[in-house]
């Protein structure tokens, strides 16, 4: 059920394809470091509760 | 009723945003997905641009996010300035590599429009002279953030550079126009859209906008947690030394 | 202040480097430009309003990072910030010595260099005034610049980067009088904005700046 | 007027350093800050002397009142003895250069280039520099390092006659300064480590 | 020799400046050129290759006060000389690591500035295969520069001024490169000479550079 | 095999500044020099270690065969303290980190970066160098500012190791290092102003 692009399918689909690539690695990467930062915070949490 | 400066407070922040963040997610997905999807295959192909009308559905929302993700630091950093809420400085730092983003999505679909319609990847026509410029203040701003060790320190400079930057982005904007008349399409997303795009577009392109827009808001969001986390998650290592 | 500005200008001229090098920089910078363009003479007078216009900036950054780093590192930022001027001064009065000890030289040299690049005769007169007009403004920006990456090491080349994009409306408005200027045109738009834009920054900058220094002694 | 500081917090790279500061100064009186290494006598100086803000607390006096010398002397190489002073002499608008050269022994020295000092020479050109800005309170970091026997006494002497003119004087220092003063221990003000029970408290 | 190589390279990148500025710097000099020059596409696309190579030559110039300078101040230049390493080998390791970090990234994303000053499609190939050939000749040349600059204080004018002459050769024959390359013609000649520029400098230039370190260090 | 000085003559700063040093360290003793400041001790080491040509005199073993370590330390600020370490035991060709890190009681402190090191921390990190270059003549100028008495300790063991180990060292300091040594005092040798009788003379 592809979409008949005609000639122009090259611009089109890489319009499309470079920009879901940046966003999925704008989404990908912010979530990466909040999951990280995350953890981090966690663990550094558990050491100040465990040392007061 | 209480003030709207509340959610200023890091730990209300979070919790607020913890309870939103979820129905965000699902909503931006809904929305991008609807209106890509619609917008790509269910949209005739324009008479005269062919099927390369299909990028609008990117470019458009992008080239629009990337102006308003610096308005919207702008407005946060004069918060910080005035105010001095953390959160608001953190945000601002959020928002810089998504609007960066934005900027780059909006060049990168332009410029492959460019090559069938104008014949030309890039031409210095002042619209996109003007995103170019957006782009070296994103990465200037992203820089000074990255280079500065001090958190308030840099809060402070990168406020005043987008303070300073937003007066000069207009100044460019007002130069190149003079400097050049150029060849993009002037806005048709105006009021009287009969002249401009028509229906079968115009609705799927709200539609993406409406996910872009979204998109820009979860991230944000998202992205401040992180800041704020990394902040006091700094705190906690520094006293960890200092013990 | 005037001890401001002079101090300034001896320290230029006794280091050596302040007057000659920036100079230098200018009439290597336009050398180069003929060894990489080729030496057709229309090209390089089409281009030469620009090429001089770019050399001066890049000039004129260059030398940017001096503003203020020597005085930091050896404390008399500190000492000029506890003493009764205001800092807005002193930003003003550094900005200012920068313009005479490093870019006024490139406005009086810049004609020699017109030659090199083959301007357009009626251009000289509309080059040496857009210079004039323009390249305060440089300097007050580079300051301001100078100001944001004071305390951060080897901040050279992220001053440029900050500093380039708000040289732009300068450069385009300094570059078309010129061209305007060679090709016989009426340039009274670009030199308005010019001196507007010169004038805006000297006004409202300094206080940007002073504000930055502020925050890097603290 | 007395210079009296209240409760001062201050804190560097971000984290408090010291709290609860309290001490007051009448004029013609000098006070000795001791502490071992990196207890943030430098932070407090430079607090005093309006460089960095507090964190809490009260300073009696304005940052316009204090002269603040530090480990770096704001000496500039290319230019004389006399150069530097009289530069400075004219940002604070005073006219005491002379007077300067003569208190510490600079009048051999007044037209040699600052680098061509010995690291000796250029500390007393950098405490000469008090001279000349006419302000009442000196804060001073370490003003004697690699001084030898002889230009410690001609700085004693300096404050001296600066506190037999009414003037006051902060000084930190590890060693001996050759004249007798009131000492201020800081350890006693050393900043407990933050809590940090309350996830705000990182968002100083 | 390889424990040095990666250690500057572990360092350009933590130090969060040696890839990315260089890189930036290149791209916003390219992007000044059209304001200052017009955007005409024509003069654009005939000005394309020399203004790349000046671009990629300038940012190369203004990262060159890096090699030695960090290394003198800490004292690792001196430990360096005394190390049972020679000197050249450490002069040859500086350069490289210079390319790798600074001067790589700028070859990579050449084309995509040739993109904005619309270069001939047929010069592409050619701008990247002549920067690769000759931007390690302008990482030596610069290296002995610094090396003949390291103790002063504030060299990095005098550094440029000194490079710069240096610089020309390359600059010439690898703008020709592109040029030919864009225009479709034989680029034979001035890319051979550009390999034997690259060639020379690099087996003569670090014999030079480790003797002017050893005079500074003494 | 012994090191010995003879007659040596060095200058700084295009002036000769000692003259005729000469002396004598066998394996397994240590050398501390001694002078006021000024008086040539950094000059004199650095022309030991290659660092600078002789005026005059001999040097009975190679530079190779010598470590230098000055106030710079010649860390990099954005390494671990374990990467300072690697790199320098890799240009040097050997392999003892751990032990280095041991000796300077660094192991807790080995993924720190350097540039989150106190003063004291960063000159043991500094030292700690001394061990991964294998080289049997330490020559060392003012190793032990900003160290505190248990890092003199620390470094006085290592001394004393690398001595009874055949090594030797040469050291320049104004302060007590915890070990008795010979001491040399350098202040005879200081070279007589030139009398630039002679016209050429201003050409050494
Ligand atoms: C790199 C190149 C380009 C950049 C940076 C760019 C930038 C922008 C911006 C900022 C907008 C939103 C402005 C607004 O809504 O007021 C926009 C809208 C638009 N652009 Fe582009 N553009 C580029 C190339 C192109 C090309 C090649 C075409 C097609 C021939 C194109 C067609 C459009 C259309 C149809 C709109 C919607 C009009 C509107 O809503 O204003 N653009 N572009
Ligand atoms: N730029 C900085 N960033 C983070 N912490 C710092 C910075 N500078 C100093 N510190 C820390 O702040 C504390 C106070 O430093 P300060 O310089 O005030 O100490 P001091 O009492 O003056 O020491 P000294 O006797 O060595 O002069 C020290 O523990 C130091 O490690
Ligand atoms: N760059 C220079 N140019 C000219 N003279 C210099 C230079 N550096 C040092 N000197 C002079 O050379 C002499 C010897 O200096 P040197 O550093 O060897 O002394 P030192 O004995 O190590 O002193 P210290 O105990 O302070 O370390 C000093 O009188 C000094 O003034
Ligand atoms: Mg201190
Ligand atoms: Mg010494």
């Amino acid at each position: 059920m592809m979409p008949d692009l005609g000639k122009y399918a090259g611009a089109v689909l890489s319009s499309y394809g470079l920009s879901l690539i940046a966003l999925a690695l704008l989404v990908g990467l912010s979530l990466l470091k909040s999951a990280s930062v995350r953890k981090q915070l966690d663990a550094a949490e558990k050491r100040r509760e465990k040392h007061g | 009723m209480a003030s709207i400066w509340q959610y200023a407070n890091p730990q209300k922040f979070m919790q607020s945003t913890t309870a939103v963040l979820p129905y965000l997610a699902v909503l931006t997905v809904a929305a991008l997905a609807t209106g890509l999807i619609w917008g790509f295959f269910f949209t005739p192909d324009d008479y005269k641009q062919g099927s390369t009308v299909k990028i609008i559905y990117l470019h458009v929302p992008a080239a629009l996010m990337a102006i308003n993700a610096w308005f919207m630091m702008l407005v946060a950093s004069l918060i910080w300035f005035v105010r001095r809420h953390h959160v608001s400085a953190l945000a601002a730092k959020a928002a810089a590599p998504i609007g960066m983003t934005m900027t780059l999505i909006a060049l990168i679909t332009g410029a492959l429009w460019g090559q069938p319609m104008w014949g030309t990847y890039w031409a210095w026509d002042p619209r996109l002279t003007t995103f170019l410029i957006l782009f070296l203040f994103y990465l200037g701003y992203i820089a000074l953030w990255a280079a500065i060790e001090s958190p308030d320190i840099a809060a402070d400079l990168t406020s005043v550079l987008c303070m300073v930057g937003s007066v000069f982005a207009l100044l460019s904007r007002y130069a190149v126009n003079f400097w050049n008349q150029g060849l993009h399409q002037g806005a048709s997303l105006s009021l009287d859209k009969e002249e401009n795009v028509a229906d079968v577009f115009y609705l799927p392109l709200l539609v993406c906008i409406a996910g872009f827009v979204l998109l820009f808001i979860t991230l944000v969001l998202l992205r401040t947690r992180t800041e704020i986390r990394a902040r006091r998650l700094q705190a906690l290592i520094a006293r960890e030394r200092m013990a | 202040m005037i001890a401001l500005f002079t101090r300034d200008l001896a320290l230029a001229i006794r280091a050596g480097g302040g007057f000659g090098l920036g100079l230098a920089f200018f009439l290597i910078v336009t050398v180069l430009v003929p060894f990489g363009v080729g030496p057709e003479s229309g090209i390089l007078s089409t281009i030469a309003p620009g090429i001089l216009w770019i050399g001066a900036l890049l000039s004129c950054l260059l030398s940017l990072d001096r503003i203020f780093a020597l005085d930091f590192e050896d404390g008399s930022l500190d000492l000029l910030a506890t003493a009764p001027i205001p800092l807005e001064g002193v930003v003003l009065m550094k900005a200012a010595a920068h313009w005479v000890a490093t870019v006024l030289p490139l406005v009086l040299v810049s004609p020699v260099l017109g030659l090199l690049l083959n301007l357009e005769p009626a251009g000289y007169s509309w080059l040496v005034i857009s210079l004039a007009l323009g390249t305060p403004a440089l300097s007050m920006i580079g300051t301001f610049g100078a100001a944001l990456t004071v305390g951060l090491k080897r901040g050279g080349l992220l001053l440029s980067l900050l500093v380039l994009p708000l040289y732009v409306p300068t450069l385009i408005f300094g570059a078309e009088t010129v061209k305007r200027g060679a090709d016989g045109l009426a340039t009274g738009t670009p030199t308005l904005m010019l001196a507007g834009i010169t004038l805006g920054t000297l006004a409202l900058l300094p206080f940007a700046a002073a504000a930055a220094i502020r925050v890097n002694l603290r | 007027m007395d210079l009296s500081v209240t409760n001062l917090s201050c804190a560097r790279g971000g984290l408090p350093v010291l709290e609860g500061v309290s001490f007051t100064l009448s004029p013609g009186k000098a006070l000795l800050l001791r502490g071992p290494n990196g207890i943030g006598k430098t932070t407090l100086l430079r607090t005093l002397a309006g460089l960095q803000p507090a964190l809490d607390g009260t300073v009696s006096v304005p940052a316009e009142s204090i002269a603040y010398a530090a480990h770096a002397d704001g000496l500039k190489a290319t230019l004389t003895v006399t150069e530097n002073l009289r530069f400075w002499a004219r940002v604070f608008g005073t006219d005491g250069v002379q007077n300067a050269l003569d208190a510490f022994n600079l009048n051999d020295l007044a037209d040699r280039m600052a680098q061509n000092l010995s690291a000796g020479q250029k500390r007393r050109l950098g405490l000469a520099r008090l001279l000349v800005t006419g302000r009442p309170i000196w804060v001073l970091d370490e003003p004697t390092v690699s001084l030898d026997v002889a230009s410690v006494a001609l700085f004693g002497d300096a404050v001296k006659a600066h506190l037999a003119g009414g003037g006051m004087a902060l000084i930190a220092t590890h060693i001996d300064l050759g004249f007798d003063a009131e000492v201020l221990d800081v350890t006693q003000f050393k900043a407990a480590p933050q809590r940090l029970d309350d996830f705000d408290e990182a968002f100083a």
